[in-house]
């Protein structure tokens, strides 16, 4: 797989660290107000879509940001990247 | 004064190389065509770490081309005669230079803008000059290194052998590849051994 | 239908072997089951096997999209062993073996499970403690365990590298002796023919599409092959568990399909008699009946449906190959393929009741279910049918997350693709 | 034996150069350019290999990477590589092979008893049988082991050494825009217009000559373009080279096989080259394979591919026999049966099941001579170790009956081709299915898109020369009676896949598990389309209905050492710390910790590894000891919102922690267990140095990176790791201070200027240094950093200042020892199981923020009462604990359910005793309690112990405080 970070190019698969689920990650509840169930709907479950999958991987050898990456779970298909944070 | 962590200069008398002791000059691998490749070790340079705050690239830049010379722009990466920089992240700069003030004229230069980080003893720079520099560098690195893809000053950040490292071009023919201290002896001889196929010389 | 036997090998052969009828029936569907397992894998056979062998009801279909043993089961690196850590596992998994120690006999197949044990190497004082414990606590709780030293190695492992020139020198094993290997296939052949012989209906090339409810409760299925109703539905898919739940509008689990490569060399005289696993990377190899070495390491590392792995991860995996047996350079990859894994957060499974009223959810075995077939189908079955658990399985619920008592071997955290 | 090399031809040959090479030890000649397979031909050899199954004696049948039976191992320094095909073994002086699954030799193999089994031994018959006694000795598996012991010495192919292979491999990356495969006259045609309009080109052929199947004709055509490719700056050609794995991304791998055809590999270079192509785009040309026809009698040595027939006499100059008969159901065999008529092979007969052919066709058969038999099918062969003769009978392949009687025709040498399928494995790697075309009666590729393209006779485009047709007639198997194979190497006939059909086994993939079939070596190149045909017609449904089987890497098998290349061996990827050879200096015993090596201890000469940390362990706590401490994680962090990010991610606060001063920090994971612990020492107002354990360092700084990135990416926060940046020497011991006292200058070290958990910045011997106090040990001690290339030049400092005080260096096993006397936890106890409370570290909880697990530390399962805790042990016998036993509160006889176990042990000097750490179950409440800690599976031993608090030694923390 190669995956085309938004700073550094396309790059070889074996530079990058899975992180999981963007969409669960960006959900994150807030720390001091929220419920018990939402956060552990946060740590532990998950969509698992196969087809488009939002998620996060950090650039660890390469310019070691965190990327949104849309990629088909079923094909591996990478439709989009995005740095989450990057200021324009 | 600077903020003591800012900078502890390397001081020649008291300094030693990661590759003490395995770092021998001469030629050596396939010499049918001579050494096609020449290695260096550039020891006891001044390394720093500049990362701008979002919005402020631009500023943190120009403060790099200030403190060392080499004339990067936001975008652009740059070598000057005696220090060198490249973005390796977005807004976060390599710098490397002869200057051992250079992190704490960093430091001044950059000021608010970001901040600064001397690396002067983390990193290990070994330099590959050579027509077949390149093919040497594809053994060890999933990098196009087409002059397209990779042209002159550009710089950038990846990884052997899950081990962090940074390669700049600095010529036609070379490279210069900064890697972990820690790492610089068992990179070293996996550079040498790269190196074989194409003759080698140590200089 | 005809027993198997030496005896009607040479009977068959001398009738030029006219008279060998199908292992399993190919029914079509009935209207109605007491209960539908979905998943012709190894543990939605062993379920139906189970049901109806060991709790009476028969009245039972299993319902597979493609072809009986399509998915994990027939694409594993077959070990079976029961050397776990945690006391939540261990009586599971030592029940499991106890089954696959009668099993060939059980289902009247040969399933060629081959106790020929499991060396976990150890290269440090560190992993040598590790071991230690692990060890104990399969033997304090009934288990084989036995350390094994250099020089036992060197006679038994003939092309392991013990020369200390390693990055992680050898230092011993942790061997479990009755550990060993089955021929994946035959254990779902042998289980399809075993629950089809006990009236199971075996349905091949019927996708589960959506579930039959009324209000919460789940009275059957919709398939490519039409409407099945049903008093029990169980999902036993493995790596399809959360496209199957989704089905039945449960759209978060704490589950994550990753996919799993693994490798065949060429054939080739025996070199290797034993199961090994490297405990300075992730790597566990074995040599095939037919010659080839089998053996896997680290999962991909990403959500994935796709059955087929990348190149790094193959690159790894010979390393560490190398690492160990630095004799087998020339030997070569024959053939490369990938499972979907259904990695839980805690990489234990999941045998419940629920999550709705008349589902029943087997999952969550990561790349450790092979192993499991017996037990899983065995417990899974015993909550089927009794509607609650058997204490072997009771630890394994889906609140467990929830609530804390995850059974954590590796001690990653929710981070399925570390387990 | 006669040469079977004909006076002239052969374009890949030198006939002025003879090579010797052996095999079995016997000696053969061939020439420069021969194939194993073309030299042994030439010798006049029929017998190759042996089956693997009923061992039955193969001879030649294809040209390349298809072939199934002579398989060879080659042995080259003592290191042997088995299973070699002989079309692709290129022979050199002194090449030794030997044969292979035979006993006592290939010619007379006793295992061919095996055939006596006949239908006994048909597919699958090992699941019915074996399973032996339900009691007695041999139940369970016993009986079945017993039998599996014969099976695995009769199976397996050749046999593999247990000397390493010394061979070196290697791996190089490469980018292109187009990535040819095949270097055919269809790949070469495409690179070259590839190449015109500037793109950078990569051109991989597996064959050690460019040309691929175009015959001798085209010879000069092909080699003009090689030469145009050749000038060409922007073409990379590469022969010997097989693309075998087509990943996502267009990421595609090759092996180069650099050296395997020469005596010795020249300076430097590999003996195999892994390639990893990223390419632009791909052009597939793989050309396509010639499949042969199923009828009894069909692997007779002599029974060959016709264009395997055509390639041996064009290329090599040999003729595969003296007296042909050509087999076939299409146009593309009448070429070759003319060709060998004109290398000066006699033509005895062409059998083709078709009742009529074309006028092209006709013609060459007319060159041919001999009879030409239509409507015809061969239904039987004979000859002992060689073909001799054939049966041919009247064939109506539509309603597949035999009419009259058959016909003997003498042949040493039967030519058969059933059709062509073109390579599509890589195209479908990636899950494509191929596509069925009727016409050709082959499967073409999956459709192209944009990234990759096809050409030639991959493609289906079987334009061969002379206006042949290349429509074959559907003829896949000739059913007449006798054993007719359909996968040669692995035995299995037709009446094996009819049987996989009448037991249920009729999906292709089940056929192919249950027989085996297309499971070999070849994996079923020439084998796959005609089994799968001849269950389509037991099922009675069209090809398409019934599919392939799955296409996977690699195309054809890459030796483990290419894929691994450099990585194993003697590169490994150490870490050293900057003090790593004065260690190795000074006696240090050295451990792997996961990348870095760091010192265990320093043994002196005779001293067990116990009796020298114990040692050490003394000295540090009566004097003073210094221990490397520069693997441990740093991680630099700045801006104005540090204290805030820190007190996010940290248990505890740091908000209030005043500039120069040191804090313990404990960080969880979200899920609220223990993740990592460490101290963080506040450098500036904003700027903040933490250390992390050494395993965890990479993990931390993901987090926090994450952490910045992900959930609070509006954070003014900088994380750096500067782990290689500093050197870090740990000085413990009552007369720690002194040392520092008598060698650092620039600050004073004393108790008010530099209380625990201070900081101070002065220099050691001319160099900067920072020095924080604290305490690993328990004892007075200090954390003295400077910059990594001062690093030894600071440390030799230290011991020569504490030489007057005795100080010896120490090393991990010792430092292991001190922080268990003190109940220090390590990544033993922070094991990803354990939470803070287990720890005794929940006076670290703030309550009065959130952090990083609060909301999830509090859960019913980890706070339950029954959680095992840390705890002391002691043991009561003087007896030798061990780490990794488990608490048990029995006897030897009755030991009941393990409680816990010991996540560390050691000697403690302090106590006189050996102690040790644990996790035991309800831990808070047992102190005092007598338990045993057993450690059966290793040492055997059942040893008394007392639990203890964790705090062993100085439970106040005076000595460390003073
Ligand atoms: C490469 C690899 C190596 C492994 N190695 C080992 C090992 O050495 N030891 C070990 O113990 N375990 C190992 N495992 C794990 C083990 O194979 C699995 O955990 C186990 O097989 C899973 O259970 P199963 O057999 O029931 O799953 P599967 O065989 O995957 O069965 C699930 C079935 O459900 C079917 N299905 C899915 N969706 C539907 C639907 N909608 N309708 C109908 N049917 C559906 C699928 O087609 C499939 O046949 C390995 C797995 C892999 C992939
Ligand atoms: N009987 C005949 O006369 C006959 C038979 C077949 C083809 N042909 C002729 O050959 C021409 C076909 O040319 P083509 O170029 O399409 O096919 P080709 O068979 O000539 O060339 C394909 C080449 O690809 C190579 N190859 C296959 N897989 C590879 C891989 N994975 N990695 C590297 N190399 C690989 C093969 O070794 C071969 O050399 C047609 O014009 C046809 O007329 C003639
Ligand atoms: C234990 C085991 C041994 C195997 N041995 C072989 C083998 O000798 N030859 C072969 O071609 N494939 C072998 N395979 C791989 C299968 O051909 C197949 O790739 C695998 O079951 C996955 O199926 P798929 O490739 O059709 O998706 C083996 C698989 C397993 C699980
Ligand atoms: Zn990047």
């Amino acid at each position: 797989m190669i995956i085309p970070c938004p700073f550094c190019g396309p790059r070889d698969l074996s530079e990058f660290a899975y992180c999981g689920d963007a969409d669960n990650l960006a959900a994150r509840p807030d720390p001091a107000a929220s419920d018990q169930s939402s956060w552990n709907a946060f740590v532990y479950d998950r969509t698992n879509p196969a087809g488009d999958h939002a998620e996060i991987w950090q650039h660890a050898g390469g310019c070691r940001r965190h990327l949104r990456i849309v990629r088909n779970t079923v094909t591996h298909a990478i439709s989009d990247v995005t740095m989450p944070g990057a200021k324009a | 004064m600077a903020e003591p962590f800012v900078s502890t200069p390397v001081i020649t008398d008291a300094a030693e190389s990661p590759l003490a002791g395995h770092y021998e000059q001469g030629e050596f691998g396939n010499l049918d065509r001579g050494a096609r490749v020449t290695l260096t070790e550039r020891f006891a340079l001044a390394i720093c770490d500049v990362c701008a705050w979002p919005g402020s690239e631009t500023k943190a830049a120009n403060a790099i081309k200030r403190a060392s010379g080499a004339s990067v722009t936001k975008t652009k990466d740059a070598i000057a005669e005696d220090a060198q920089a490249f973005q390796h992240a977005p807004g976060r700069w390599s710098v490397v230079a002869q200057n051992p003030a250079l992190p704490e004229a960093l430091a001044k230069a950059v000021g608010e803008n970001g901040t600064v980080v001397d690396l002067s003893h983390g990193r290990t720079v070994l330099r590959i000059d050579g027509r077949q520099s390149r093919r040497a560098l594809s053994k060890l690195f999933p990098i196009d290194f087409r002059s397209d893809a990779f042209p002159l000053e550009k710089g950038l950040a990846t990884r052997h052998h899950e081990i962090f490292a940074q390669i700049q071009r600095v010529g036609e023919d070379a490279f210069d590849i900064i890697v972990f201290r820690s790492y610089a002896r068992a990179f070293w001889h996996a550079l040498r051994k790269a190196s074989e196929e194409v003759g080698y010389a140590v200089a | 239908m005809a027993e198997y036997s030496a005896l009607s090998i040479v009977k068959n052969a001398l009738t030029g072997n006219r008279d060998w009828k199908p292992a399993w029936r190919k029914p079509e569907p009935k209207p109605a089951y007491d209960v539908i397992i979905i998943g012709g894998g190894g543990h939605g056979l062993s379920t139906a096997y189970y049901l109806a062998s060991e709790f009476g009801i028969r009245n039972v279909a299993v319902l597979e999209k493609g072809w009986v043993g399509s998915g994990n089961i027939g694409r594993n690196t077959t070990i079976v062993r029961s050397n776990y850590l945690l006391p939540g596992n261990t009586p599971f998994y030592e029940h499991s073996m106890k089954l696959w120690e009668n099993l060939s006999h059980e289902l009247n197949y040969n399933v060629m499970f081959s106790q020929r044990g499991i060396i976990n190497l150890f290269h440090t004082p560190a992993q040598e403690d590790d071991h230690a414990r692990r060890g104990n606590a399969m033997i304090l709780q009934g288990v084989d365990a036995r350390f094994v030293r250099p020089p036992e190695l060197k006679r038994r492992v003939p092309a392991l590298n013990l020369s200390g020139s390693s990055r992680f020198p050898v230092l011993g094993g942790l061997e479990q002796p009755r550990a060993g290997t089955a021929r994946h296939d035959a254990v779902a052949w042998g289980y399809a023919r075993g629950a089809d012989r006990r009236g199971v209906d075996i349905i091949e090339n019927c996708e589960v599409t959506g579930f039959v409810r009324e209000g919460d409760q789940v009275t059957g299925v919709e398939t490519s092959r039409g409407r099945i109703h049903a008093r029990k539905v169980a999902a036993a898919v493995a790596g399809s568990t959360s496209r199957v739940m989704a089905l039945a509008g449960i759209n978060r689990l704490p589950i994550e399909s990753h996919v799993l490569q693994a490798f065949v060399t060429e054939s080739v005289k025996p070199c290797l008699d034993t199961v090994v696993t490297y405990g300075g990377g992730h790597l566990y190899i074995s040599q095939s009946d037919k010659g080839s070495l089998v053996f896997g390491g680290d999962i991909d590392g990403y959500n994935s449906y796709a059955q087929r792995g990348n190149l790094p991860i193959v690159e790894d995996v010979m390393s560490e190959v190398l690492e160990l047996f630095p004799a087998f350079a020339k030997l070569r990859l024959l053939r490369s393929w990938g499972g979907i894994m259904d990695m839980s957060m805690d990489g234990s499974p999941i045998i419940a009741k629920g999550p709705l009223p008349g589902l029943y959810l087997n999952a969550g075995w990561c790349y450790g279910g092979f192993k499991a077939t017996p037990a899983s189908g065995w417990c899974f079955a015993h909550t089927i049918a009794r509607d609650e658990p058997h204490e072997f399985n009771a630890p394994f619920t889906l609140d467990r997350f929830h609530r804390g008592y995850v059974i954590d071997e590796k001690g990653q955290g929710a981070t399925p693709w570390k387990h | 034996m006669t040469s079977h090399r004909c006076a002239e031809g052969g374009t890949a040959i030198d006939r002025t150069d003879t090579v010797g090479f052996t095999v079995d030890g016997r000696q053969y000649f061939g020439l420069a350019g021969d194939t194993l397979a073309s030299a042994l031909l030439a010798n006049g050899v029929r017998v190759m290999g042996r089956s693997f199954k009923y061992h039955r004696p193969r001879g030649l049948m294809a040209f390349g990477v298809d072939e199934p039976n002579a398989l060879f191992t080659v042995t080259t320094d003592g290191v042997r590589e088995p299973n070699v095909r002989a079309t692709e073994i290129e022979i050199f002086d002194g090449l030794a092979v030997e044969s292979q699954n035979r006993w006592p030799s290939l010619d007379n193999d006793l295992m061919a008893i095996n055939q006596l089994g006949g239908k006994a031994l048909a597919a699958g018959f090992y699941y019915k049988t074996f399973m032996g006694p339900v009691i007695g000795p041999l139940k369970g598996t016993r009986f079945w082991m017993m039998c599996e012991h014969v099976i695995r010495r009769a199976a397996g192919l050749g046999r593999p050494g247990t000397a390493p292979d010394k061979s070196r491999y290697e791996r190089i990356n490469a980018f292109c825009d187009v990535l040819v495969i095949g270097g055919g006259l269809a790949g070469l045609k495409q690179a070259h217009e590839a190449a015109e309009t500037g793109r950078h080109v990569i051109v991989c052929e597996l064959e050690p000559r460019w040309g691929g199947a175009a015959d001798g004709k085209k010879e000069s055509e092909i080699r003009q373009i090689v030469e145009s490719l050749e000038s060409r700056p922007n073409v990379t050609l590469l022969t010997r080279t097989t693309v075998w794995g087509w990943y996502d991304g267009n990421m595609l791998a090759a092996t180069e096989r650099v050296s395997d055809h020469l005596k010795t590999a020249p300076e430097g270079a590999p003996r195999q080259r892994h390639w990893v192509i990223r390419a632009e785009h791909v052009a597939l040309a793989t050309g396509a394979l010639e499949r042969p026809i199923v009828f009894p009698g069909n692997d007779r040595p002599g029974v060959m591919l016709a264009d395997a027939g055509r390639r041996y006499t064009e290329t090599f100059g040999v003729l595969p026999g003296q007296h042909l008969a050509v087999f076939a159901n299409n146009d593309s065999a009448y070429a070759t049966a003319a060709a060998l008529r004109h290398a000066g092979a006699n033509v005895r007969a062409i059998v083709d099941v078709r009742p009529e052919i074309g006028a092209a066709a006709q013609r060459l058969a007319d060159r041919a001579g001999g009879a030409l038999k239509l409507g015809h099918a061969v239904v039987g062969t004979s000859g002992a170790k060689g073909l001799k003769s054939i049966s041919v009978a009247r064939y109506n392949h539509e309603t597949r009956s035999f009419s009259g009687g058959a016909e003997e025709i003498e042949t040493d040498c039967l030519l058969v081709s059933g059709g062509w399928s073109p390579v599509v494995h890589l195209a479908s790697q990636a899950g494509a299915n191929p596509v069925w075309d009727d016409a050709l009666q082959a499967f073409l590729p999956p459709k192209p898109d944009a990234h990759w393209s096809v050409h030639g006779a991959a493609a289906g485009d079987l334009d061969f020369d002379h206006d042949l047709s290349p429509a074959p007639a559907p003829v896949f198997e000739i059913g007449h009676p006798g054993k007719a194979f359909v996968d040669f190497q692995h035995d299995v006939t037709a009446d094996d896949v009819r049987l996989a059909h009448r037991e249920g086994f009729r999906s292709v993939e089940h056929l192919k598990r249950y027989t085996t079939l297309g499971m070999a070596t070849d994996q079923g190149k020439t084998s796959n389309v005609p089994g799968l045909a001849i269950m389509a017609d037991a099922l009675g449904k069209p090809i398409p209905d019934v599919g392939t089987t799955r296409f996977r890497p690699p195309y054809t098998a890459a030796s483990l050492g290419s894929i691994a290349a450099e990585r194993y061996g003697d590169l490994f990827p150490h870490r050293l710390t900057p003090m790593h050879d004065w260690h190795g200096d000074h006696g240090a015993r050295m451990y792997a910790a996961g990348h870095w090596e760091r010192p265990e201890s320093y043994n002196r000469p005779g001293e067990t590894v116990e009796q020298a940390y114990v040692r050490e362990a003394k000295t540090v706590r009566s004097g003073a000891g210094l221990v490397d401490v520069s693997t441990l994680g740093k991680i630099d962090i700045q801006g104005p919102d540090a204290a805030d990010f820190l007190n996010r991610v940290y248990t505890n606060g740091f908000a209030k922690l005043p500039v120069n001063k040191a804090r313990y920090g404990l960080m969880l994971r979200e899920d609220g267990f223990a993740m990592d612990d460490g101290t963080t020492w506040r450098l500036a107002e904003n700027r903040f140095l933490i250390t992390t354990t050494t395993a965890n360092a990479g993990k931390v700084m993901s987090h926090l990176e994450l952490c910045l990135d992900v959930h609070w990416p509006d954070m003014r926060v900088h994380v750096t790791s500067v782990t290689d940046q500093w050197a870090g020497a740990a000085i413990a011991g009552p007369k720690s201070r002194d040392v520092l006292a008598a060698c650092v200058t620039g600050t004073d070290v004393g108790n008010d200027a530099l209380p625990f958990m201070g900081i101070v910045h002065g220099a050691v011997s001319g160099v900067p240094v920072m020095i924080c106090r604290l305490s690993f040990s328990g004892e007075l001690a200090y954390e003295v950093y400077c910059g990594a290339h001062h690093g030894t030049h600071v440390w030799e400092a230290l011991m020569a200042a504490g030489e007057p005080f005795a100080i010896a260096p120490y090393g991990l096993e010792a430092l292991g020892t001190l922080r268990i006397e003190k109940g220090h936890v390590t990544a033993a106890e922070i094991d990803g199981r354990t939470t803070a409370r287990d720890l005794h570290l929940d006076w670290m909880l703030s309550s009065k923020k959130p952090f990083v697990g609060s909301a999830m530390m509090n859960r019913e399962g980890l706070t339950d009462q029954s959680r095992w805790t840390l705890v002391g042990v002691v043991s009561r016998s003087g007896e030798k604990l061990h780490g990794g036993s488990h608490v048990v509160a029995g006897d030897r006889d009755g030991p009941g359910p393990g409680l816990g176990h010991l996540t560390a042990m050691a000697f403690s000097p302090e106590i006189n005793a050996y102690v040790g750490l644990a996790l035991v179950e309800d831990g808070g409440n047992r102190i005092g309690q007598h338990l045993y800690a057993t450690d059966p599976v290793r040492s055997g031993t059942h040893i008394p112990i007392e639990i203890v608090s964790q705090h062993m030694v100085d439970p106040k923390g005076e000595r460390m405080h003073g």
